[in-house]
């Protein structure tokens, strides 16, 4: 029998570790130890209901468990079998408590579709992909199914496109099927841009079957018997699974002519991104696979109609097409009863910042953030405060606490001046800088654009040069006006989405940290000490012993002796010099005194 | 039909309008920048960048409203829709917009070449800015210039009509845009010298500029220098083209002939000789003529030749196939261009005539044409170093110097050019629109093979506005088989046609470089996209040479003194030397060097 | 490889594929066979796994264990990596992270031969569409 | 227009790759991203024989290399470090990890040692993020990068 006691940073903080202790001192008394053995976990991810005890193999779930009861679940249910009731997880839907952790709804929180068969299978081995019902969504669709059909179950299915905006999939498949051709292409965008955001990357790399069968699913569907594969170049395993995966399908005749006997042909090959986060924007994407400046182009005329090579083309992104083949085998009926009322399914994102439980997760859409947050990531780093959470990218926007209980899925995140985008969802404590962050997402813009519109390529240089001037300290609230003015005509008259939605970080942190906007401006103050020349560096002479380390420290020599000797020290105390000093920490990071303190 | 409402107004328009073109049916002007059209010569540029055109689509295909402003420019009209050009929203964003452009523009108006002409002061000016609230950092380049185009692209608003110029119309791909961002800007490959790039300064690129970063190399102090130097006999000759387009310069209707207002103000500057290219002109048709029937001939006797002659008339052209097509260098003719024959013909027959020392004599040309400035500095057209032709002004650097010397042109009298290398035929006036030359020629060709005169001299087939143009004219028996074009993308394809065995039959093809030829040329008057412009040009071309007493070269009564009396016959040895010359490989090449 | 011809080779395919993955899972010997999944994604592989993988298979070697080593992609607990997962014949698999050489020995002499836990064990927190 | 020069190996490389993709304009991204991967960099002459090869102009090419980050037309160092800014990269200290780079290796972004063998680029998000903040060594990367851990990861390289 097996204790398993929750270690995670939550737990810790509420005495697990004086709970193991208490484990492993009852059991030795009863002289349980070598039957009974007690080992300390990784998060559980439920730090809400912490401190957690789990004993297996039974499964039994404890919550909040005090270091006093230690005792108890030992008498009772290690040694008599008797769950411990009150002390079970309880259902807040019908109020019963939950013995078995395996029906809990916690362990419902996380549903993974697009992420089924990665960390299952070996990505590079066909044989395991099939086995796991790979290429049976395709066999589907080519025995059983009419193009017509698959586009029918596929709009029926409510999927939307997993990239950013949200467009039904198997309407953009009905478009683009309408515009019938000898030449047509299946595009699949993996130039996974947004900067925290590694879904694609991770599915490519887990499941590559997954996206090939996809996209001979689409052409099918479609009418189409090229696909492409648009690929960062900075990320070789994930080409490296995908080739090795295309090379399988081909040599079992999954992919290539006549597939699976029915006569259908399709093949994929690969094009590389070189960098350029505005490559996924679908025309942006074209163009650079065609060999040209990867510049977005207005639409209409759409992929759909004109894509590559001016052929009518259909891009969708990796986790998009990752969701595909599940939906034919399982049926969009069952797919529709997953999700929020206006977006099904599930939505992987890439949870990452000042949180516990950094990883890929896949919740079903209309989760709340706080369950993301505090449930599935077990919650801030060092237990700080949370303040706000960036979905989106450089596209989106920052949630704050008032967002928590926020259902995510795409209309509700846009209605709250974020959005969905790619799925990245980067955590951030009070040690964040809102104008700061605001400014390294408009940065990000600025030297992604791609420079053909003029509200884009001007306008978010001078939205940034404003907001340096307000981390500057040399802000002015006439210039938080400009900021907002500016910002709308961009959203408003930008040539493409990235234009168009690259003012969303700053709009969001102006309409949800307008305080932190204002003190930046008024006093001259940044409260996360983040914007250096907001910042004082201090030293508190009755702290300081006057060890010199700091001294040694500084860079910039800005750092000398005083003539005041502290009460009970033998040295004279340091003091920084506030006009060499250059704010870079190093005194702080050496103080062993806490004397230094950043105002 | 599809109906349509902006700004209130209904009205019906053909499937696949845009909502610019639409508000323009409707009377409605809304402003743009960066787009351009030259209607009729299928050039279009509308890469809906600069967001100065954008309007408010209140009512879409779907009801709704769309969520974003639209860019009139690129936004087809569908059934419907309801479009408010001036809404409070539309005009914030387009003023916002303009105003980014300006904070990022050296606004030196005052000094600029462009101002007056410049599209983006005109936008200001209509918007009415009076300030510009954004102070921030400006996109600073080294300038740069060809002997013909000057580049100051700190005033750059990445319109990309350069680019589409050069490189969809003229194939020539010496520009485009680098960098990205802020820094993205229009140049030439590692922002090398556009001098050591593929230009071959047709100068396209600065008609089309709508600011001040691509403008002309000014030569007009040159020439004032020349005309008051006592020790200088200056000679002026003017090129077909600018006569018909002068006038608009001086506020007259697009196609007024002021052939004779022209000469008197030539000769007001000071110029001591007014002669014309015209006449010159004339002389060309003489010698490419001949060069053509001595081809064809020894085509026919199954002689090897380089058949089809192409014209040479037009320095960019000839620049561009030296640069890409080296491997068809005999196959231009070898006659000089006008400028360059009347140059060789001042400097030396005339100059012998007047008893001028050559070193004394001055030569100056006025042509629509950019390239022109570049062609009188190449090498071969120098003796010891001075040059036939020592300044080539464009139609609007003279139109500068006409205001600068406070000459009223509309209400000067009309003088003649002055004698001998002054008179001309029709057949030189049409050189100026895109298949003159090929009419010109045919014209005389035709009368000297066959020995009989033509019947109709106006060859309309080679006429208009058409990019690319095929007609067979009969030779009293021999097909003779000729083509037009103008835009070197669509000279390119005619030379790839010739690489690959000249499957057409082609004898003789016309290239010019310029839109409609030397009357869209680079130093007219700007046309602004506006192509009737450019057809009334043409027009006036035509009536030009249709009043004309003399319609064929080869009856010039003075080209026929002049053979006579100097260079006894066209392809004669002297005019070899002084009216012929041969051509380079420009092209680029790899050489293999040591690691 | 004989190319698929039909759906229903390719179901057959599958069951085949999936017996013998069970056979290889349970084994002959259903107490000796142990399968080790080993997270080889970008951060995985960043974070050493492939060390890890190496140096777990010549320890097992070592040990005399019948353990079948297979990579997979990411588990999605980038904050532990690496992660292995570890399934005993009959049980259900547990998925340790934080694994260097050490934690990695440990779990073959502790987990795997003699049933003891531990520590660092990652609660698995997902349901997978199968 | 001038004669390009370069070694004939090098020659002989770019046109075989060039027409390892049939000489197609369309191409021309792939061709670059394979003699970059030769050349560590792409400098002038290399786009200029590319440009030939593929019939496109040059200054085609060389718009394409300055829009794209991944090309770049100065050599790199032996070891190239690039440095992750990505978001959760950045929250988690990676501008600090990128400011000792430079006070160690005494270069700024975009350069290289004198010595030839280190050069500093910074980069968005190589999809670590769990492991943040990354940087990469060569092909190597290294996570979760402390200010402090900066010289031991350079003495590798020393």
């Amino acid at each position: 029998m097996h204790v398993l006691c929750c270690g995670g940073t939550g737990c810790h903080a509420s005495a697990s570790a004086q709970i193991i202790e208490n484990f492993k001192q009852i059991l030795a008394e009863k002289g349980l130890q070598d039957e009974v053995q007690v080992v300390q976990t990784g998060c559980f991810g439920f730090c809400e209901k912490g401190p957690i005890v789990k004993i297996m193999p039974d499964n039994t779930f404890y919550t909040q468990v005090k270091p006093e009861d230690v005792e108890k679940i030992v008498n009772e249910h290690i040694i008599k079998g008797r769950k411990v009731t009150d002390l079970l997880y309880m259902d807040p839907e019908n109020q019963e408590h939950v013995s078995d952790s395996k029906h809990m709804g916690f362990y419902r929180k996380q549903l993974r579709i697009a992420l089924r068969n990665c960390g299952f299978v070996n990505p590079e081995n066909i044989d395991e992909c099939i086995a796991r019902g790979g290429y049976e969504g395709l066999g589907k669709c080519l025995t059983e199914m009419t193009p017509q059909q698959v586009i029918d179950e596929v709009t029926k299915s409510g999927l939307r496109g997993r990239g950013g905006a949200g467009f039904p999939t198997g309407v953009k498949w009905g478009l683009c099927a309408k515009n019938k051709c000898d030449e047509m292409y299946v595009i699949c965008n993996a130039d996974e841009g947004d900067p925290g955001a590694f879904m694609d990357r991770s599915i490519m790399e887990g499941d590559p079957h997954s996206i090939v069968e996809a996209m001979a699913i689409c052409g099918y569907a479609i009418g189409a018997t090229h696909g492409l594969v648009y690929i960062r170049a900075e990320y070789p395993l994930a080409i490296h699974r995908l080739q090795v995966a295309i090379a399988q399908a081909r040599e079992y005749g999954l992919l290539g002519n006549d597939i699976m006997g029915t006569g259908f042909n399709f093949d994929i090959e690969l094009r590389y991104g070189a960098g350029a986060f505005v490559c996924g924007e679908e025309t942006a994407l074209i163009h650079s696979m065609e060999g040209k400046r990867g510049e977005p182009t207005f639409k209409p005329p759409f992929p759909a109609v004109a894509g590559y090579m001016m052929k009518p083309s259909n891009v969708n992104n990796v986790e998009t097409f990752a969701n595909v083949p599940i939906i034919i085998t399982k049926g969009a009926d069952w797919f529709q009863t997953i999700g929020s009322e206006k977006s099904k399914g599930t939505k992987v994102f890439a949870l990452a910042g000042q949180i516990n439980n950094v990883g890929l997760i896949e919740v079903p859409m209309g989760t709340t953030l706080r369950d993301i947050i505090y449930e599935i990531g077990g919650g801030i780093k060092g237990g700080r405060q949370f303040k706000a959470v960036q979905t989106g990218g450089p596209s989106g926007g920052c949630l704050t606490t008032k967002h928590l209980d926020t259902q995510i899925d795409y209309d509700s995140l846009v209605a709250a001046g974020s959005m969905m985008g790619s799925g990245g969802m980067v955590v951030m404590d009070e040690t964040s800088c809102m104008v700061a962050i605001a400014k390294f997402y408009l940065e990000f813009t600025c030297e992604e654009s791609c420079g053909k519109c003029s509200p884009c390529r001007i306008g978010n240089k001078r939205m940034l040069e404003i907001l340096d001037k307000i981390t500057d300290g040399r802000g002015t609230m006439e210039d938080l006006q400009e900021l907002r003015n500016l910002a709308a005509v961009i959203k408003d008259a930008a040539l493409c989405g990235l234009g168009q939605t690259s003012p969303n970080p700053v709009l969001s942190t102006l309409d949800n940290f307008w305080d932190e906007y204002v003190e930046h401006v008024v006093d001259k103050k940044c409260r996360a000490g983040v914007c250096k020349k907001l910042m004082r560096y201090e030293i508190d002479k009755d702290k300081c012993i006057g060890c010199g380390k700091c001294a040694k420290n500084c860079p910039a020599e800005a750092i000398s002796k005083t003539n005041y000797i502290a009460e009970g020290h033998k040295l004279p105390s340091m003091e920084i010099d506030p006009t060499k000093c250059i704010k870079c920490g190093a005194c702080i990071s050496g103080c062993k005194f806490n004397a230094i303190s950043v105002k | 039909m599809i109906n349509v409402t902006i700004d209130n107004k209904h009205i019906q328009v053909e499937p696949g309008t845009t909502i610019l073109k639409a508000a323009r049916q409707a009377g409605i002007d809304i402003p743009t920048l960066c787009y351009f059209e030259l209607a009729g010569m299928k050039f279009e540029n509308k890469p809906g960048g600069c967001r100065v055109c954008v309007v408010e689509v209140v009512k879409d295909f779907n009801g709704k409203p769309r969520r974003n402003l639209a860019p009139a420019c690129a936004t087809d009209c569908v059934e419907g829709m309801e479009v408010l050009t001036h809404s409070p929203r539309v005009i914030n964003a387009r003023k916002t917009v303009v105003e980014l452009i300006l904070s990022d523009h050296p606004n030196d108006c005052l000094q600029c070449e462009k101002s007056g002409d410049c599209e983006l002061q005109t936008l200001a000016q209509k918007l009415g800015i009076r300030e510009i609230p954004f102070k921030g950092a400006q996109s600073t380049y080294r300038k740069d210039q060809t002997l013909s185009v000057m580049r100051d692209v700190d005033k750059c608003v990445m319109c990309r009509r350069c680019e589409t110029m050069c490189n969809t119309v003229q194939s020539v791909g010496a520009l485009s845009a680098i960098n990205r961002g802020f820094n993205a800007v229009v140049a030439p490959a590692f922002e090398m010298n556009l001098a050591e790039s593929s230009c071959v300064n047709c100068g396209q690129c600065v008609q089309v500029c709508p600011v001040g970063a691509l403008t002309l190399v000014d030569n007009i102090s040159d020439v004032m220098k020349a005309i008051n130097d006592p020790t200088k006999t200056v000679v002026v000759q003017t090129a077909p083209a600018v006569r018909v387009a002068l006038g608009e310069e001086f506020g007259m209707e697009p196609g007024t002939i002021v052939t004779g207002k022209m000469a008197a103000a030539l000769r007001q500057l000071g110029f001591d000789y007014v002669f014309d290219t015209d006449w010159s002109a004339d002389l060309t048709i003489m010698e490419e003529g001949t060069e053509l029937l001595g081809r064809v001939k020894k085509f026919l006797n199954g002689e090897k030749t380089a058949l089809p002659l192409f014209t040479s008339c037009c320095p960019g052209w000839v620049s561009f196939y030296e640069k890409n097509f080296p491997d068809l260098l005999d196959y231009p003719s070898t006659a000089k261009s006008p400028q360059q024959m009347f140059g060789a013909v001042a400097k030396n027959y005339f100059a012998q005539k007047i008893g001028v020392k050559r070193e004394d004599m001055v030569v100056v040309s006025i042509m629509p044409c950019l390239a022109k400035k570049s062609e009188c500095a190449r090498d071969e057209f120098k003796v010891n170093g001075n040059p036939d032709v020592d300044f080539s002004l464009t139609t609007r650097e003279f139109a500068h110097m006409i205001k600068q010397c406070n000459i009223d042109l509309n209400n000067l009298p009309e003088e003649d050019f002055d004698s001998p290398l002054g008179q001309s035929t029709g057949a030189a006036v049409i050189f100026g629109a895109t298949g003159g030359v090929m009419e010109a020629a045919v014209r005389t060709a035709y009368e000297v093979y066959t020995g009989k005169p033509l019947a109709n001299i106006d060859l309309e087939v080679v006429r208009g506005l058409e990019g690319m143009k095929e007609a067979t004219v009969d030779f009293n028996g021999l097909p003779v088989h000729v083509g037009v074009c103008y835009g070197l993308a669509n000279a390119r394809k005619m030379m790839e046609e010739v690489r690959n065995g000249n499957p057409r039959g082609f004898h003789f093809i016309e290239v010019m470089a310029c839109p409609g030829g030397c009357i869209g040329g680079a130093g007219q008057p700007y046309h602004h996209g506006n192509s009737d412009i450019i057809r009334k040009r043409m027009e006036a071309t035509y009536r030009e040479d249709a009043g004309k007493p003399i319609r064929k070269s080869h009856e010039n009564p003075d080209i026929i003194a002049i053979y006579k009396e100097y260079y006894g016959e066209p392809c004669g040895h002297l005019s070899h030397e002084q009216l012929h010359t041969h051509y380079f490989d420009k092209s680029q090449h790899v050489e293999a060097c040591g690691e | 490889m004989a190319k698929v011809k039909s759906l229903a080779e390719l179901k057959a395919m599958r069951e085949k594929l999936q017996n013998t993955i069970d056979t290889r899972e349970r084994g002959d010997n259903p107490e000796a066979l142990v399968q080790v999944k080993v997270a080889m994604a970008t951060c995985g592989i960043a974070a050493g796994a492939k060390q890890v993988m190496e140096h777990m298979m010549e320890k097992a070697d070592e040990l005399k264990l019948a353990i079948v080593f297979t990579q997979t992609g990411c588990m999605g607990y980038c904050h532990a990596e690496p992660t292995i997962e570890v399934k005993m014949p009959g049980k259900d698999p547990v998925v340790f992270g934080h694994v260097d050489n050490n934690r990695a020995d440990e779990i073959l002499t502790k987990y795997v031969m003699n049933n003891e836990m531990v520590e660092g064990i990652i609660p698995v927190n997902y349901e997978t569409i199968g | 227009m001038a004669t390009i020069k370069l070694s004939e190996s090098k020659i002989n490389f770019i046109k075989d790759v060039c027409k390892s993709f049939g000489n197609k304009g369309g191409e021309v991204i792939n061709v670059l991203h394979k003699v970059q991967g030769e050349f560590g960099y792409l400098p002038k002459e290399v786009q200029e024989v590319v440009a030939l090869e593929l019939n496109i102009p040059v200054s085609r090419v060389y718009g394409i290399v300055s829009f794209y980050s991944f090309f770049t037309m100065t050599p790199k160092g032996e070891y190239p470090i690039s440095v992750c800014l990505g978001t959760a990269c950045y929250v988690r200290g990676a501008e600090k990890v990128l400011d000792e780079l430079k006070r160690q290796l005494g270069i700024e972004v975009g350069e290289v040692t004198p010595d030839g063998k280190f050069s500093l680029t910074v980069l968005r998000c190589v999809g670590a993020c769990g492991l943040a903040p990354v940087i990469e060594v060569g092909d190597k990367v290294y996570g979760r990068m402390t200010p402090d851990r900066v010289k031991e990861v350079l003495a590798e390289y020393k």
